[in-house]
């Protein structure tokens, strides 16, 4: 018997108790938790984009994209939609919880360098897109203008307010374009879903990489505008959302072809999503 | 080339030509002389497909399931015991029968040990009978229980944890059996947790046993859960169990059979058999 | 298999009693200050046909000794037909445990009405000597991970 | 080097002194790999109905148990006894090397998997009388040889040819060095009764033929059970569940059928392969192409297992013919 109660693992089926330390009320049903190791340190180091499998011990286990890390801790952004994701959100901080990862390929960082960026994110889609924000602002230089276009269904449900509002805004030669189905009293701003908006602010195909997160349905219809606004499927990358239950390649549940979602993917540029067979 | 496959043969070509029918359910030929294969023949061109011989032993009426919310009829051969999950499936408002069009084959020369002890080898129900009615055989459907209560509690208890052991939980009984056609069956249903995933004799002594009383009062006794078993369990002995008890409490039963009489545990009489005074 | 039965041993025994009568009675026997071994655990149901034929097998996994299934008479069921269901379901179901192998004593029914608090505790008392007798309940058990 | 079969027992004997040996055997109507109880040895088997696959992945494995009471606790399963298959036929070893690509290569290794792996020993032994639903050197396996064993026998009517292959496999045969003889055995060419026109470029075709109307029809008569994925040797596909008991509890491994209409249905419903159609062709496509394209070589080893056991009788050697027919 191999005792875990440390945080050193070697074998990536079994989770690493970790504790949550932090957690921060996004939206009345998203919350960001901030997890660190038993003894305070990150994890793992992820990639912007990758993900971590997250288990509550008698509950269950599910994928969870990163969507920040700082010195010694790493963050999700998760929204209360099932039976797991309730008992996370009923856990105060302090509380240990199990974390195994990182798995999948995360965002081509390289191929991204001197390009414009266009993220393109709905509803808890941007907590992936977050991860990669937050490293292209970090390494500012590397990237070209910056647009950041986001929408949910209310106000109300838009997560990492203080990002979009403040922090991003603030940011040189990026733009945040906000937008939201159904405003209410108060919002000013855009009042539309993501793609319509996206082509009202017809983007200049040229020397523009294009990240795309959010629910199936948004992704289907940014990608065809995109394809109409003229931008090469290369250019357009995005993730897919498979049922995942190892997260390492080995249980064959995430395949689509002979590529495995959760080590492949999960994101996809255009291009290679149209080599896929049509099972998605 | 029995007269009766070719006789079969004919009357699907017509059934097909003349648009009485979509496709027709009935059996084809494999690489192996002693297997069969369900077909489903729409083109009447196809029809040298059909086969009848003693190997056409799969049933055959659970997969007009796959396509019960499709206009147009289904045309199915059924053996007696196919009728009978036909009955089975009507009665449980999965099929109607006028969306189907049976094809009748009374049938007497299939070799498993299930169809020594069947009552209905002619058809119960069809639209065209091909071939004329075989002679019932009289069977006594219950000897195998009887010499299996014969055993000490002990010997028997042995006997079916033995069995229930080597169970691999592949649900091939489950899914081939008429009475089985829950749209969403409990052992899918993790979550409730019901029933576990992993395979212990616990496990599985929970999923044969309740799978034994979900479809106690409505099993056809066609035999099929033994014959897909991959691990030879003998699943008939404890349905056909239930079966015994219920015709020795509530009077003699046979399942599907086109009386349209509700299954004994939906139904009640006030003079029920009853010793929990 | 011959069970030794170690002394001091209390089998478990759990006891579905529906909301309306067996409830009712136990209460009653609880008021009148009746006397009933206290190794049975009563879980209480609407109907008796509440009980479903899972229960009484995950009980016995579980660590039942015994299960037993208390009702209202036939006639006098608040849902007026339920227990005519548990009639018959049960009296398959005791046949079938005893098949599988599963001594007749270690699963009862009894109707219970509202007002029997007697009968409850005789019933009550009497299933726990028998299955005292019977010793512990090694079949069906759920066994720990190897 | 060769050994007599009347010391075989013998020769068994001594090597089972220090470890587990399993050999096929009849357990209450179905052959399988059991222990060794001593007795006598049955080698007529062609295959064993069920494969050796539950040796290195065991239908139900627990990964590891937790305590979450007041603490958090985690301890991992990590037995491994050391082991000996004895009477293993090429096909089964050779899904046991696609079993190794899977678990051990592509950037994570399974240590349940490894960790046995390490443990066990293959003896094999070379097929004479392939079954009736044997196709494994249409697959580009030879009846006759098992690369990835140990220890090879090659049969004939009163001994055996013993060739250690690995370095293990020649500590293996020293335990038994006293009853070997010199000398080799003339073996004589087997060929499968069951042919299939399986082909190097079949994997390649298959790719392009996602949307091919020849899939409407090869999956309809499949009840969507999981018989043909349990019985196979090289279905590796597994669920992740959970067993508690109050505050304590087991998070274990156990195999699952891409079969299953569940399998892949996500929260809120959404199914990308809903009916069997898009089921038997993914599974066929896995077997045929996919892993092809992932590991290089296909996922069926021409075992049988399925063609014999399929409740309805799905053949996939039929399945292979009607695609080499197909013409693009």
């Amino acid at each position: 018997m191999i005792d875990h109660s440390c945080s050193c693992e070697d074998n990536p089926l079994i989770p690493k108790i970790c504790v949550v330390s932090d957690v921060i009320e996004e939206t009345p049903d998203t919350k960001t938790f901030r997890i660190q190791t038993v003894d305070g340190k990150k994890p793992f180091l992820p990639k912007p984009g990758q993900l971590a499998m997250i288990s509550i011990f008698g509950v269950g286990e599910a994928m969870f994209s990163i969507t920040a890390q700082g010195e010694d801790y790493i963050d999700s952004a998760i929204k209360k939609v099932g039976v797991l994701t309730e008992a996370l959100h009923s856990i105060s901080p302090g509380q240990k919880i199990g974390v195994r990862g990182p798995y999948g390929n995360g965002f081509p960082i390289e191929g991204l360098e001197g390009f414009d960026l266009l993220f393109v994110g709905g509803g808890i889609g941007l907590a992936p897109l977050r991860s990669l924000i937050r490293h292209s602002l970090e390494n500012r230089k590397n990237y070209g203008h910056i647009d950041i276009l986001y929408g949910a269904r209310s106000p109300e449900d838009l997560v990492f307010k203080d990002d979009l509002f403040e922090n991003w805004t603030k940011q040189p030669d990026t733009i945040v374009h906000v937008t939201v189905d159904k405003a209410d009293a108060v919002w000013d701003g855009n009042v539309g879903f993501v793609p319509a908006y996206l082509e009202e602010l017809a983007f200049q195909p040229r020397n523009r990489k294009v990240i795309v997160c959010g629910p199936p349905i948004m992704i289907k219809y940014c990608s065809e505008s995109l394809v109409r606004m003229g931008f090469d499927k290369k250019d357009v990358i995005t993730t897919l959302e498979m049922r995942m239950k190892c997260g390492i390649g080995k249980c064959g549940r995430c395949n689509i072809g002979s590529k495995y979602i959760c080590l492949d993917g999960p994101v996809f540029t255009l291009s290679e999503l149209d080599d896929l067979p049509d099972e998605k | 080339m029995n007269d009766i496959e070719t006789k079969l043969r004919e009357t699907v070509k017509r059934l097909l030509a003349d648009h009485t029918v979509r496709y027709v359910i009935g059996w084809e030929a494999t690489r192996f002389e002693d297997k069969t294969r369900p077909a489903f023949i729409s083109d009447s061109a196809d029809t040298d497909r059909l086969v009848w011989n003693k190997y056409c032993v799969s049933s055959l009426a659970k997969y007009a399931l796959d396509e019960q919310h499709s206009e147009g009829k289904i045309g199915i051969c059924v053996r007696g015991c196919d009728s009978r999950a036909v009955c089975r499936l009507i009665e449980d408002k999965q099929l109607l029968r006028e969306n189907l069009y049976l094809i009748g084959l009374p049938c007497d020369d299939k070799e498993m040990n299930i169809c020594d002890t069947c009552t209905h080898r002619n058809p119960v129900i069809y639209d065209e009978l091909v071939g004329e009615p075989v002679l019932e055989r009289q069977a006594d459907r219950f000897a195998m229980v009887g010499l299996m209560e014969a055993m000490s509690a002990d010997e028997r208890y042995s006997f079916w944890e033995s069995n229930y052991s080597k169970c691999i939980r592949c649900y091939a009984c489950r899914n081939i059996c008429p009475a089985c056609n829950c749209r969403a069956c409990y052992a899918d249903q993790e979550r409730v947790g019901w029933q576990g995933k992993q395979m212990n004799t616990a496990q599985n002594q929970i999923y044969g046993l309740t799978r034994t009383y979900h479809v106690g009062d409505r099993c056809i006794e066609c035999g099929e859960c033994e014959r897909v078993c991959p691990m030879m369990i003998p699943v008939m002995l404890q349905t056909r169990k239930m079966l015994k008890d219920i015709n020795e409490m509530f009077g003699d039963y046979e399942c599907g059979l086109p009386d349209g009489r509700a299954p004994v545990l939906g139904e009640y009489t006030l003079g029920d058999a009853d010793d929990f005074m | 298999m011959s069970v030794n039965i170690k002394e001091g041993w209390e089998p478990k025994i759990l006891a579905f009693c529906c909301n309306w009568c067996t409830y009712t009675g136990a209460d009653l026997a609880g008021l009148n200050r009746m006397k009933y071994p206290e190794n049975v655990r009563v879980a209480r149901v609407p109907c008796s046909s509440r009980v479903n034929p899972q229960f009484v097998i995950r009980a016995f996994q579980k660590g039942c000794d015994g299960v037993l299934v208390c009702g209202c008479h036939p006639g006098d069921c608040h849902y007026v037909t339920g227990n005519y269901f548990t009639r018959r379901r049960f009296m398959l179901m005791k046949k079938l445990l005893e098949y599988n192998g599963i001594d007749p004593n270690r699963f009862q029914a009894r109707w219970i009405s509202g007002s029997e608090a007697a009968k409850f505790r005789d019933t009550v008392t009497r299933v726990s000597e028998q299955i005292k007798e019977l010793g512990p309940n090694v079949k069906f058990r759920e066994g720990r991970w190897s | 080097m060769k050994l007599l079969k009347k010391d075989l027992k013998e020769a068994l004997r001594l090597i089972s002194d220090d470890f587990e040996l399993l050999l096929p055997g009849e357990g209450s109507g179905v052959s399988r790999f059991a222990l060794w109880d001593g007795g006598d040895i049955d080698l007529s088997y062609g295959n064993t109905q069920l494969p050796p696959k539950d040796i290195l992945f065991p239908h139900t494995e627990k990964m590891y148990s937790f305590k979450c009471a007041t603490d958090v606790e985690v301890t991992e399963e990590a037995e491994a006894k050391s082991r000996i298959v004895f009477g293993i036929r090429p096909c089964d070893m050779r899904a046991i090397e696609c079993m190794d690509k899977v678990f051990l290569e592509k950037g994570f290794t399974d240590s349940f998997y490894s960790r046995k792996r390490e443990h066990t020993l293959f003896i094999a032994m070379g097929c004479t009388n392939p079954c009736r639903t044997c196709f494994c050197d249409s697959m580009g396996l030879t009846p006759g040889d098992a690369p990835a064993a140990d220890i090879l026998l090659v049969e004939s009517d009163d001994s055996f040819e013993v060739k250690a292959q690995t370095q293990r496999g020649k500590e293996i045969a020293e335990c038994f060095g006293r009853l070997l003889t010199d000398g080799k055995v003339q073996v004589s060419k087997v060929s499968c009764a069951l042919k299939t026109k399986m082909s190097d470029d079949l994997p390649e075709k298959l790719s392009g033929m996602f949307e091919h109307p020849i899939w409407d029809e090869v999956g309809r008569a499949c009840i969507g059970c999981a018989t043909c994925t349990y019985v196979c040797p090289t279905c590796y596909c597994f669920d992740i569940s959970l067993d508690n008991h109050g505050s304590e509890g087991v998070s274990f491994r156990c195999w699952d059928s891409c079969m299953f209409s569940d399998y892949t249905r996500m929260a809120g419903g959404h199914n990308p392969r809903p009916t069997k159609k898009e089921r038997v062709r993914n599974r066929y496509m896995h077997k045929l192409s996919y892993f092809n394209e992932r590991y290089g070589s296909a996922l069926c080893v021409g075992c049988g297992r399925c063609v014999e056991k399929c409740p309805a009788n799905l053949d996939i050697t039929e399945f292979i013919d009607k695609v080499a027919e197909v013409r693009l």
